[in-house]
């Protein structure tokens, strides 16, 4: 996948060329070679001659938290999400979707510490589609698949209440503000991204910077990175008046459940039955997710457009390639975050005297008689790796850039105030604000004027 | 019942406040009264009665083992104490040595089963002594040997219950005329005729000088001067000389201050035309007279208070080098006469990463000190404290001993690697290298004399053949 | 009625869609889980590659951390000048405050017989600095050292501490094995 | 006044009182908050100088102490400020702690607070006007937003392309594979590391004629005559099950594989093949059956059994004396020794009933009491062989008897008391009318106490004797055929060495062992492999002569190497197992590892493969039965009841297991 055909094709010829070469290194590696860890083998002491009869006690071996347990969250996770589909698609009870929620921050918070989560399994699941000695553990892959799927019947009920990092910033949200459309078309790029560095990063073994930045997570544990905390705090407090801020501008997986949300089988629906374009509901969503019918008059003549269009679309392959290449180019410093390159570049550095002293990382490396040579070997791999990565992530950013500009020039008509599935978080307060709503649950009373609508505040 | 409007608005907020400030004071208060932890001190790890020291007296209780029938080769060369003859760890020898090995290394000539430790032999007319400890019997056995072939011609045991502790054995014996002398882990001195085996005399220097048995056992190897052999028992005395025949003291030097047998050893060096004894005890160093043990000079800046291992060495005109481990480092000191007695001087220190040793005593070769540093790599030192040339991260030598002989270099490594190098200040060369021993722990001294090196692992001593052929 | 069937091709798009990803995502997944060994994975120090610098003590996102000293004591010399208890620079071999090396007293040391001594390590006070680690390897026999243990640990997705360690010795390991524990066979 | 009216007056009233009380315990919370957060912050800052790893004070302390080492009061002040600090920071943790819960507390009463105040004061919703926007401004304002972010991450990473191709440091990639000794080993052909050109007919190794045995380094002259063939081979086209092999794969750097120097195969006619008579296929003769690799040529072997419970025994008879060595099998006898340290017997059961037929004392002179064995090797360690009418036995003493069916004793020999670490425990093969003994000795190999002989069966007198240059093992031989070439495979330490079965003329030599070697060799399709911790697992191309070291292991493979337990390998893949009970499979050809399975127990004996199952019995007696496929898939368990050391005997449809007292015979 990542190695390339042609790639692969050099190094056989190369392979065979350098046989006779081969054929000493097999030679020379059969030496016996005597390394410090055979030095610390031999400084063991044989055992004490006991004669009170003493025997050694065991070490303790505290055992991690049992296999059964790790079903039984993959299970809660499937009985969450079916009741959370139900409280939003038949029920329409945004108060009952406030005990879920509760309830998720709760067990899938504080009592499991929000570990594992399904916005962490994309790493595990790239982990192990990229490197063969890694093996995705079942429950990850359930708790990585099942609110896809749910996203894909249901839409995605799985951000409304139970994930861990929604609900803690679902509960500290008090005065939405609505924020301009086009710093908010500008910032939900970032999720893409993001996406597209934590799968790079997982795939070359680098780190999960997906979990290492997870912000809230510091509070389930309390504990953790100063700095995350920091961001964990700022990003609560700016949560009380945007909501979500890390769902809707950061959120990975988000990406992959608006993916799945717009061929949902059941859909959220503002009103239960028709619209009656009373507009009422239009503010009613603080996370920017209900489409507005579209005006009648259009400033812009058709050719504009469709010349933008055109244009557009011929821009895409430039910046696709051109984000590729600079991504390519990219990779020896994006590599940097891989400890294993850290390694080779400073032993090599030393071992050509172009910087004095050791590192830590250096030391240990001499002290567990580690060869350079096979060092730099598994360093070039992960750098081959890295560039083959670092282009399609570079592609993929441009992809993004490109197809998000083509998006915002298509012109689409719409007529009612409707949900757009792909970033609607299925958090039910759109229902109250719908009188057709309102007449379904009864609560019109046609003797005096008596609206109970959901509440708000400015 | 309903509550009344006026009761909520402030009832409400009147009890959680209190609550609040209830919980508040609880949980500041909770830092102010966890009780502290208790004070670190000692004695509970103290085992609840001292073991009664079995003040045996084993001369009386010892076994021996003589075959005359072992033949006595002929051979040259002599290594007769710790670190040779001249106690400097330099042999000139008389044959040439090899520079390179076949693959196999050098030939080896015998080996023969030892008990665990790190004693190591020494070699005198076609002998080799070794003080082993015997643990079938429970007992020290100083035994001797054919050089020609390991053949074992006597052995004289006495018991001695030494449980495993970092080994069993761990001195050198010294042998001078016909006699042979050697000091027990558990610090009985024995004395014996060097051809058969008999017990000439035995001290016991637990018993009759104070003397406590250092942590890990003796490790102090005695010292043959003329007709007198030299003890540093500490207890009672701090250093004394004893009739070679008899066993019976001639000098005993104070010991006021109390300082503690180590398991360094006794250096015998001459300034300004007075010859003395250096030694290194538990609370610094001093100097006494050999001539009536008087003591001549001392120093307490010089200390290790885990262990000082290695011994002091005379690098010549009144220095003396101080090395050890446990982080200790380096140390040269001056001595210089000053009316009838000395003045101590410190030249230089320096810490462990220019030049320390473990274990094994550095060697002063040619205006030179040789050693082993902590790390394991090969360093030269040169007098004024600068440190020439490790040996790199590629040659590690660990804890085992090394010894030059014509001009090269012997090291041996804790696996029992042989290596040769030449000694020279321009840098670690290396010539060959040869896996000698297959056990561990390769820390006994080597003794080399007529091209024939002995070494020895935890429980073996192989005598191989470095001669050129 | 063009609205109706093109509702309905949408729908059947839709359709297609679902039943092609789930298709595709229970595939690959179950791909990947159907290899050896893909139950629980838990994180682990190999006590080989530490170099006891002491990151696990600072960096773990638990407070102490997650991982303690473990005394291998079929390893144990019962030294009873024990390094990992004691300092290097000592005024005594006692074990009071001015010679102990474990900052918190974690370390015991109770007599078995001369001249061997047991060392018992309280796990609730070890915060698994590796100060005892670092001074048993240096002169013992490397009984004492570092794993995670798990009745502490989180089993977060990503180690912290793996990310700190410059010896790179914590890896996941299956939680069917969730130590790595020194070899207690003398050759 | 309208009483409704009045109510709803009431109501409003009380909603608003309830508001107020609301949003001052709002405030009440907000502040508590504030108190705890200001206290959890000074905590945290306070805590800084009570950290037990950074005591400066402390620390200077400590030198100032050892300076004065006899300074009581500075003695007790260090004492004190170690409590101290101890005390304050588990006093500062414990307090850190409940913070915290009491932070998530008045959190929890703040929002619910919030929340209460917003249901009571309700408000119509109230759309923003300006939301109805000129759609096309907007799409342009959104598209410019777009485009200077997109800008941004664009300019990061040409920032990053710009920066990082401008260090030396990425250098190293460009030599992809480093060139360690080109030069040196290109210049100088007489160097031991030069390759020889490539032979012709595709082989690259070095191969000199045949016979041409005194050219290559030590090959030492056997004494004595030779052995004959034996008259008539077994058909080995049931063993190892043969795979027609693809190409092996193309070496990948930095896997722990070495590369396999042969980038292309041998011909098919160089295939390694089991050495055996065709009459030995129905019978176990030899230590691990007879192919002497383990490999059972029955087609239903019992799979579920439970000793303690008697299901699925035939059989179990009590055997008197002790002993580790395995059951050996000809027709309806069972044979096996027993010895402590005063006797040593031989016993022959009948395979039908179990009962002991015969027990024959050997009479034996006393120990000396300088000889001891480890108790995990016994007296009686090495298993017997048997040609069909006579047995031989060896003790770990190293006297050799033969007796015939009766148990009448032929005649006895002594090779001498070995000097052996933990006594022999090699087992006896036997090729033709010659019993192989590997009769490896001492701990330095330059005494050349070790030797490999072969015995004539009828007589005892020795027919060839070749010394062998390694310390004592424990290992037993294994016969095989490499292409036309027979060949007694034997391991030691450093060298494995293969030699002529009919005169003990050496073939070839690898050095690539190491420590005290146990495991025996196993073979597979056009390899041997050889493996024992301490060293590796090397597959070595036996179609060779001479010292092969460098020219012909193939592969090695380092990790959970066994030490008692000898590998298997069915053709294709090749099975090892560590005393501490890992399993690792490996693809025979390339050394690739394919899986890796854990039991947590450990195996002493060595493993049987019967049909597609692996039979593996742990020291508790639990015999692990596993496929020998590219997956690890356990296909069953089964439990004796019994300690067992012994490698089990599985010949027709029953299994013979040793147990530490009892055999037992399992079948249906």
């Amino acid at each position: 996948m990542l190695r390339t055909e042609n790639g692969f094709l050099r190094r056989l010829f190369l392979s065979l060329l350098r046989m006779p070469l081969l054929l000493a290194c097999v030679g020379l590696l059969c030496l016996p070679v005597s390394s410090p860890g055979q030095l610390e083998e031999a400084k063991k002491q044989p055992p004490p001659e006991f004669s009170s009869g003493y025997t050694p006690p065991l070490p303790s071996t505290p055992l991690p938290r049992a296999e059964l347990f790790a079903y039984l969250d993959a299970l809660i996770l499937l009985s969450a999400l079916s009741l959370a589909a139900y409280i939003v698609l038949t029920k329409r009870s945004r108060s009952a979707l406030r005990v879920l929620t509760l309830f998720s921050l709760l067990y899938f918070g504080f009592y499991r510490q929000g570990c594992v989560c399904a916005v962490g399994a994309i790493q595990n699941v790239s982990l192990a589609l990229f490197q063969n000695d890694y093996a995705l553990p079942f429950v990850v892959g359930v708790f990585f698949l099942l609110p896809l799927v749910f996203a894909l019947f249901f839409g995605r009920v799985f951000c409304s209440s139970v994930c861990p990092l929604g609900t803690i910033q679902e509960m500290v949200l008090l005065r939405p503000k609505r924020v301009p459309l086009p710093l908010d078309h500008a910032l939900s790029l970032l999720p893409y991204l993001y996406l597209g560095a934590g799968v790079l990063f997982a795939a070359t073994g680098t780190a999960f910077i997906i979990c290492q930045y997870d912000p809230f997570i510091v509070f389930y544990r309390l504990g953790g990175n100063p700095g995350v905390v920091a961001f964990g705090a700022a990003l609560l407090l700016l949560g009380t008046f945007v909501g979500r801020p890390y769902c809707r501008y950061l959120c990975p997986y988000g990406v992959l459940l608006r993916w799945m949300a717009p061929f949902a089988r059941w859909k959220v629906k503002i009103t239960p039955a028709e619209c009656i374009q009373c507009h009422l509901c239009a503010d009613s969503c603080p996370y920017g997710a209900i489409k507005l019918p579209t005006p009648p008059e259009q400033t812009e003549d058709r050719l504009t457009g469709r010349r933008r269009l055109a244009n557009l679309l011929l821009l895409l392959p430039i910046l696709v390639f051109g984000m590729a290449w600079a991504g390519y180019l990219s990779s020896p410093a994006l590599s940097r975050m891989n400890r294993t390159i850290v390694l080779a570049e400073r032993v090599w550095k030393e071992e050509r005297g172009l910087v004095t002293g050791n590192t830590e990382a250096s030391q240990a490396f001499y002290h567990r008689g580690g060869s350079p040579e096979s060092l730099y070997r598994e360093a070039s791999r992960i750098r081959r790796r890295f560039d083959t990565g670092a282009a399609l992530f570079g592609g993929w950013c441009g992809l993004v850039i490109g197809m998000k500009l083509i998006f915002l020039s298509l012109r689409r008509t719409q007529r009612d105030y409707e949900a757009d599935p792909a970033s609607c978080l299925s958090c039910a307060r759109c229902y109250s604000s719908c009188p057709v709503e309102q007449e379904r649950l009864g609560k019109f009373n046609h003797s005096g004027i008596r609206i109970e609508l959901e509440p708000r505040q400015r | 019942m309903k509550l009344s409007p006026s009761r909520i608005d402030t009832g409400l907020p009147v009890v959680t406040a209190l609550l609040a400030a209830l919980i508040l004071s609880l949980w500041v208060r909770s830092y102010f009264r966890t009780p502290a932890l208790p004070e670190r001190s000692f004695g509970m790890d103290r085992p609840a009665s001292a073991p009664a020291s079995a003040a045996s007296s084993p001369a009386s209780a010892g076994s021996s083992f003589y075959n005359a029938s072992v033949p006595v080769p002929n051979l040259p060369g002599s290594w007769p104490a710790f670190r040779g003859a001249k106690r400097d760890n330099v042999a000139v020898e008389s044959v040439t040595l090899a520079k390179s090995w076949s693959e196999s290394g050098p030939p080896k000539l015998w080996t023969v089963a030892a008990g665990e430790g790190y004693a190591a032999p020494v070699i005198h007319n076609g002998r080799v002594y070794l003080l082993d400890y015997d643990q079938g019997a429970q007992a020290d056995a100083l035994r001797c040997f054919s050089l020609a072939d390991g053949a074992e011609i006597w052995r004289r045991s006495y018991p001695v219950t030494v449980k495993r502790n970092h080994g069993m054995s761990r001195t050198v014996p010294a042998v001078s005329g016909n006699y042979v002398v050697s000091l027990g882990p558990k610090c009985h001195v024995l004395c014996a005729e060097a051809t058969t085996g008999e017990v000439r005399w035995m001290l016991d220097l637990v018993r009759d000088y104070g003397t406590t048995v250092p942590e890990w056992y003796a490790g102090q190897c005695p010292l043959i001067d003329d007709d007198r052999v030299i003890l540093a028992p500490g207890g009672k005395s701090l250093l004394m000389a004893v009739e070679l025949t008899t066993g019976k003291p001639v000098w005993q030097t104070p010991n006021p201050r109390n300082w503690q047998m180590t398991h360094s050893s006794i250096l015998p060096v001459t300034v300004g035309g007075v010859k003395m004894y250096v030694y290194c005890g538990s609370g610094g160093v001093a100097g006494v007279s050999a001539k009536d043990g008087s003591l001549l000079w001392e120093t307490t800046e010089w200390t290790i208070d885990t262990a000082t291992v290695p011994t002091p060495v005379d690098a010549g005109e009144g220095r003396i080098f101080l090395s050890g481990g446990y982080e200790a480092g380096s140390m040269m000191i001056q001595i210089r006469p000053d009316g009838r007695k000395f003045s101590v001087q410190t030249l230089f220190r320096v810490p462990p990463a220019v030049f320390g040793s473990d274990q094994q005593t550095p060697i002063f070769y040619q205006g030179h000190i040789y050693g082993v540093i902590p790390g394991g790599q090969l360093a030269c030192l040169d007098l004024t404290g600068r440190q020439l040339w490790k040996s790199g991260p590629q040659h590690r030598f660990g804890l085992g001993p090394y010894l030059i002989a014509n001009g090269l270099l012997y090291l041996l490594n804790d696996t029992g690697r042989l290596t040769v190098a030449e000694a020279t200040p321009a840098g670690f060369k290396p010539l060959a290298t040869a896996q000698v021993l297959d056990g561990h722990e390769c820390w006994g001294p080597m003794a080399l004399a007529g091209g024939r090196l002995i070494v020895r692992d935890l429980k073996s001593v192989t005598c191989l053949d470095i001669t050129q052929k | 009625m063009p609205q109706e069937e093109k509702k309905s091709r949408r729908d059947f798009l839709a359709e297609g869609v679902r039943t092609g990803s789930l298709i595709l995502a229970s595939g690959v997944l179950g791909a990947l889980a159907i290899r050896a060994e893909s139950g629980t994975m838990v994180w682990q120090i190999d006590p080989d590659r530490c170099i006891s610098c002491g990151r696990c003590a600072t960096e773990c996102v638990l407070t102490p951390s997650a991982v303690k000293c473990v005394h291998a004591y079929a390893l144990c010399g019962y030294c009873k000048l024990c390094f990992g208890l004691l300092r290097d620079k000592r005024t005594g071999n006692t074990t009071a405050a001015e010679n102990n090396r474990c900052p918190t007293d974690a370390i015991r040391r109770t007599f078995i017989e001369d001249p061997y001594y047991e060392m018992y390590i309280d796990e609730t006070l070890c915060i698994g600095c590796a100060k005892c680690v670092k001074g048993c390897n240096a002169f013992g026999n490397g009984s004492m050292y570092l794993q995670i243990r798990h009745d502490r640990c989180v089993n977060c997705n990503q180690c912290a501490i793996a990310n700190a360690c410059p010896s790179e010795a914590i890896s996941r390991v299956p939680a069917s094995r969730p130590y790595r524990m020194k070899k207690t066979i003398h050759r | 006044m309208n009483p409704d009216r009045d109510e709803i007056h009431s109501n409003g009233e009380r909603m608003e009182q309830w508001h107020r009380a609301l949003s001052r315990v709002a405030w009440i919370a907000a502040l508590f908050c504030l108190a705890v957060l200001i206290l959890l912050m000074a905590n945290a800052y306070n805590s800084r100088a009570n950290d037990p790893l950074k005591m400066p004070r402390l620390q200077s302390l400590l030198m100032e102490l050892n300076r004065n080492p006899t300074d009581d009061a500075l003695r007790a002040e260090v004492r004190r400020l170690d409590r101290q600090v101890r005390s304050a920071y588990f006093r500062s943790r414990a307090f850190a702690m409940n913070g915290f819960y009491l932070l998530i507390g008045g959190l929890s009463v703040f929002l619910l607070a919030l929340e209460g105040m917003r249901t009571i004061r309700r408000q119509l919703p109230q759309p923003d006007s300006a939301l109805a926007q000129n759609a096309v401004l907007a799409a342009a304002a959104n598209r410019r937003a777009v485009i200077a972010l997109g800008t941004v991450s664009a300019g990061t990473l040409i920032t990053l392309a710009v920066m990082s191709r401008h260090d030396a440091a990425v250098e190293y990639t460009l030599r992809p594979e480093p060139l360690p000794t080109a030069a040196a080993s290109r210049s100088d052909p007489a160097s031991p590391l030069a390759p020889a050109n490539p032979a012709p007919g595709g082989s690259s190794l070095p191969a000199p004629a045949p016979g041409d045995v005194s050219s290559s380094p030590p090959a030492p002259a056997p004494s004595g005559g030779s052995l004959q063939a034996p008259s008539q081979l077994g058909s080995t086209s049931s063993l190892p099950p043969e795979s027609p092999t693809p190409n092996p794969a193309p070496p990948t750097p930095g896997a722990a594989v070495k590369p396999k120097p042969e980038p292309t195969p041998p011909p098919s006619s160089r295939k390694v093949t089991a050495l055996f008579p065709k009459a030995w296929e129905a019978h176990w003769p030899v230590f691990r059956g007879p192919s002497g690799v383990g490999i059972a040529l029955t087609r239903n072997p019992p799979t579920s059994w439970n000793g303690a419970q008697g299901r699925g025994i035939l059989w179990k008879t009590a055997i008197p004396l002790p002993g580790m060595n395995a059951p050996i099998v000809w027709g309806e006898r069972v044979f096996l020794s027993g010895a402590d340290r005063t006797s040593r017997e031989i016993y022959c059961l009948d395979a039908r009933s179990g009962r002991i037929l015969w027990r024959k004392p050997i009479p034996v002179p006393p120990l000396p009491s300088t000889f001891k064995v480890s108790r995990e090797t016994g007296y009686a360690p090495s298993t017997m062989v048997t040609d069909g009418k006579r047995v031989c036995a060896i003790f770990v003493t190293g006297e050799i008897v033969c007796l015939d069916y009766t148990g009448k004793q032929l005649w006895i020999r002594s090779l001498g008391l070995p000097d052996s670490l933990y006594g022999h425990a090699s087992s006896l093969m036997l090729y033709g009318n010659g019993v192989i003994v590997q009769f490896d000795q001492g701990s330095d190999p330059s005494q050349e106490k070790s030797a490999l002989l072969a015995l004539d069966i009828a007589t005892g007198k020795t027919v060839w004797e070749v010394k062998r240059p390694v310390p004592n093992s424990w290992s037993t031989p294994i016969l095989i055929r490499a292409g036309q070439q027979e060949q007694i495979i034997t391991c030691g330490s450093p060298w494995v060495i293969a030699y002529d079965p009919r005169n003990g003329r050496e073939i070839w030599r690898a050095k690539c062992l190491d420590g005290d070697v146990a495991p025996s060799p196993a073979y597979g399709d056009r390899m041997v492999f050889v493996c024992n911790v301490g060293a590796s697992l090397s597959a070595i191309n036996p179609f060779a002569t001479g010292d092969i070291t460098e020219t012909g292991i193939v592969w090695t493979y380092t990790e959970n190497l066994a030490d008692t337990v000898s590998p298997i390998s069915n053709g294709e893949l090749l099975f090892l197992i560590s005393t501490e009970g890992t399993i690792t499979c490996l693809e025979a050809a390339t050394g690739k590892k394919v899986w890796e399975h854990h039991y947590d127990t450990m195996f002493r004996s060595s493993p049987i493969l019967a049909g597609k199952t692996i039979y593996l019995t742990d020291t508790l007696g639990v015999t692990y039965m596993f496929e020998a496929g590219r997956v690890f898939k356990e296909l069953g368990k089964a439990e004796l009841g019994e300690d067992v050391g012994a490698t089990p005997a599985l010949v027709g449809n029953r299994l013979y297991i040793r147990g530490k007292k009892n055999l037992y015979c399992i079948g249906q």
